[in-house]
């Protein structure tokens, strides 16, 4: 990893390239809200970022430290509730929404609820919060994850939020909107996606310094290669000038 | 009426039982009897949680993160020794003093974490150890849709979240066929709490409540809670409710308890009103990790204090102040 | 999942067909493809309804009485000639006026009256005749819960009103038994309407709305529209609604059309504007008691006019401000 | 008749006395509105006005002209949404609601939709509004009537409004909230309540000037005669004063 810019950094960068300008995206705190954050001084500036508790259309101008705090909803078009966002989530207004988890399976299931058996917990985790609200009715999801085989793994212990669950058609048979899922993972090894036909997760570019073998290498479970592997373009100049000067100017992220 | 012999099917039932019971019509009774009259509900933390929490309670905190918490409550909650709650598992510090004080003996669990401090030790040492007896597990939005359920008066509200997970596997939710579009829909149980707890920015002797910017899950879990208890960060007179009743999120009916009590949201931030004390914040995170430093930690800020005046006290006018903002959440 | 072979009894049928049938799915996509960037969405009474409105369209007007009436529009609408609306009826001289001009084929019918003037001689006339070819009969509560459901993207909410009379027999409402409780249950299917029309007191050019005092059922409805077209007393800049976000109501991605139109609530009131013309009101209750007098109040106040400002000026400067308020919905 | 006061009058005093200090009641435009600022003038100075639209607590000063008005929440302690309100009755925190319509049976069902067949309307009425979602969720209502055999009826065109049904039980058999239902029927005769054991309608106080046997010739139906026939107290001097100085000083009911 070149000392040009941080781990962080580079997760940053490559999500906020992910969202398309003109949509909406449900941000959580950290890494998503700079990704928004950057994506709006950079290629989107209409990208409308929404907050679980209430927050919609702020300007972010200040890192929020926390998932409803005041900077989520800072010069906002609308400070309403978690049942209104999620709702309008529901209705099918919200285009992305950021994951993370513990781990990860082929089809884009997350587990962020416990290691071990959810009866007898080797480690508890913090729970679904809005994680499999965002799984279940955003129409695009990104999962944010470091790249290594205890998490990116061939069967979960606890399914917390749905990806594509046990393949084709089965968000649908289990009564999830039609057409939603899983649509990237971002890793600090690289960008990945969905098969269409199979909706296993596929190596789709990797990221600078790193080959597609080192991926099928930390990845669990079968890895899907596409069929010409991209690289993803190192952070540019202006996306870290405005990442530290604009959206980080405190340096939390530089790490 | 003339019966047709129809039926949907139940797909599936959640394996977790109903930490509380469904009880329309006993809520309806006990809402009958609440007094309508305009009578004065100030008191102190330990009167309220005097009054209004029995052990084994069903309890809830409203607030986000550590954002609007009513934390003076939770610390004369504490005090009290009341023990073996119930509680619905959205909030952090205020679950974390409970868990730390073997209070808590069920969970509906939705989040209870540190969000970019990442996860709670003291979680992770109650239900892992098994001094948490039961989890049962939410989402977000269903837990909330549960208070949304109980504010209408109904006993379950439809939802297309949760559905083909092991959350809706550990959770009491069901899954029917929806009698008018045959789609599967997951069914999100109602939840009527025996205590709540909300810390607002305003609110008169009555118990007519403001909130500024957003409102969380306030006016749900408000109307969905048998005793309400209401701290505020200023007592305003009810001439000031009536010049502007569309800024009344919560009015005064539901409210058994009014606690005049500043800074309660204190390491927390309070919309435009102060921000995180990010230093005191830091300092927890790390206690939080051992129980020892835990146990320091409550013993210092919680036990040793007599009420929410001496952590006032405790803290500093300077220090307050300096987190003070000058008004509005309109950062310039 | 475990399936369990369980199933709930369909004890009911309400037995009117659903006018407006529910796709929830198709309404996510409708929802997705509307555009989510801050355009300016200003433009007139008639070019909104020429783009936002077709024959046999499923259409609402947000408002109680009298009070905050979308006139402005329902007259443009009328204006249009376009006709074979499915309409749900709450309202009053908005549904009095699309009656009379036999543009309406089936209502959702809840309450359409004068409330302390009587009945509504157009209604009667439109219904008895079978000129409206079908009614379907709802409470006030269920048809707003119908909106709510769309507003939620449920396709039902279960609720504790309309059971065991003729109101749900002839509803298209559903009557189970709880799988939570075993007790009864009306189920209230979701209404999405194809177009919604709602006044409010201020919006910016996005459609950013924001309503002073009650909000009847402004909130559900706007969330319940493929199209929704808004009139406003005032516009106002994007600041004004940044500055106090948790004043939205109503917001912008909602929103297909803004209106500026003053006085759009005449004859009828708009909080803290203005009060009811009761003179003009009285006259036209008198003249909709016959066909030949509700035609000539359509042919000269409707009709006869080219659009709003026809009818402001028509109304006239001094009569206008005699019914304008000092400000507030506070009476000293 | 006296001519000390108007028939209306009279309503609005008879109706005032039924409600209790300190209790909620969902009021509509017209005698309802009158007789709750009576009665807060009276002997309740604590009873909370709900409008069905959103005005909680509202000082009434002035004279509501519809439901939704502006003096409906005027100097109010609380102005929301339809929903909101609807739903707190549902949640049961609504004591009394009153009600009018066309028809009413013994079992005090009312019909505000239609005379005659509804798929043939001889004449179509304003329908449910609110009314039905009071007679189901208000602990107890009140009926304003104007006393004929042709408005009490055996057998009603149609029941827009649940009273006791069709007797016993039937309202918790429908699925409606338990113990609650009819409470008394206001009419120009007498005031009216229900018997606890059929549920059906009966005489327990004339007003002034009026026989027992004057209202039940005047009703369709087999009406049950209390133990003891009250007579109803005239308006008050006090009453009246109130009323025409205070609540309706523009003299729109005393006619």
């Amino acid at each position: 990893m070149s000392e040009r810019y941080s781990p962080s950094e580079l997760l940053i960068c490559l999500s906020s390239r992910v969202m398309e300008d003109g949509t909406t995206a449900f941000i959580g705190t950290g890494i998503p809200m700079l990704a928004a954050s950057l994506a709006q001084s950079m290629h989107a500036p209409n990208l409308v970022a929404v907050f679980e508790f209430g927050g919609t259309g702020a300007i972010l101008e200040k890192l929020p430290l926390a998932v409803g705090d005041m900077r989520t909803y800072n010069k906002s078009l609308h400070a309403s509730g978690i049942t209104d966002i999620m709702e309008t989530s529901q209705r099918g207004f919200i285009e992305y929404g950021f994951l993370g988890g513990a781990q990860i399976d082929a089809y884009g299931n997350l587990n962020s609820t416990v290691i071990g058996d959810i009866l007898k917990p080797k480690v508890r985790l913090p729970g679904s919060g809005g994680g499999n609200d965002v799984g279940s009715c955003c129409w695009r999801t990104i999962a944010i994850m470091r790249h290594d085989k205890r998490r990116f793994i061939e069967k979960l212990d606890f399914i917390t939020t749905p990806g594509f669950l046990t393949g084709p058609g089965a968000r649908e048979e289990a009564g999830l909107p039609r057409n939603t899922g899983p649509y990237r993972v971002v890793t600090n090894l690289g960008v990945l996606g969905f098969d269409e036909e199979t909706r296993r997760m596929k190596l789709l570019s990797v990221n600078p310094g790193v080959k597609a073998d080192d991926v099928v290498e930390n990845t669990g479970f079968e890895l899907l290669l596409a069929d010409e592997i991209g690289e993803n373009p190192a952070p540019t100049d202006e996306e870290l000038k405005i990442l530290r000067e604009k959206v980080d100017p405190d340096g939390l992220y530089r790490k | 009426m003339a019966q047709k012999k129809k039926s949907v099917p139940i797909v599936y039932e959640g394996e977790s039982p109903l930490i509380q019971p469904i009880d329309l019509d006993g809520f309806r009774e006990w809402n009958r009897k609440k007094t309508k009259k305009l009578v004065d509900k100030r008191m102190t933390e330990d009167e309220a949680v005097d009054r209004f929490v029995n052990d084994g309670d069903y309890i809830g905190f409203e607030l986000y993160g550590t954002v609007r918490c009513p934390l003076s409550l939770t610390r004369a909650l504490v005090r009290s020794g009341k023990t073996n709650f119930r509680i619905a598992g959205q909030g952090v510090t205020e679950l974390e003093m409970l868990l730390s004080m073997g209070r808590v003996k069920e969970i509906d669990f939705t989040y209870i974490g540190l969000e970019v401090y990442g996860v709670s030790s003291v979680v992770r040492r109650a239900v892992e150890s098994g001094a948490v007896e039961n989890v049962v597990e939410w989402s977000n939005a269903a837990i909330t849709w549960r208070f949304k359920a109980a504010a209408m008066g109904i006993p379950f509200l439809p939802a297309r979240s949760m559905l083909g997970t092991d959350t809706i596997r550990r959770s009491s939710a069901k899954v029917i066929e929806c009698p008018f579009t045959g789609e599967k829909l997951a069914l999100i149980p109602a939840l009527v709490l025996d205590t709540g707890f909300i810390h607002v920015n305003r609110a008169d002797k009555h118990g007519n409540c403001q909130i500024d910017g957003i409102s969380g899950f306030a006016i749900e879990m408000s109307r969905a809670c048998r005793n309400l208890i209401i701290s505020a960060e200023e007592i305003i007179d009810t001439d000031e409710i009536r010049k502007s009743p569309d800024r009344t999120l919560i009015p005064y009916y539901l409210v058994d308890a009014v606690i005049h009590a500043p800074y309660a949201s204190w390491p927390g931030e309070m919309a435009s009103y102060y921000e995180r004390d990010e230093k005191h914040y830091k300092m927890y995170v790390e206690q939080q990790k051992t129980p020892e430093g835990m146990a320091e930690y409550m013993k210092e800020w919680v036990l040793d204090l007599p009420d929410h005046q001496a952590l006032i006290e405790k803290v500093g006018a300077e220090r307050l102040k300096s987190l003070t903002m000058k008004g509005g959440f309109y950062y310039e």
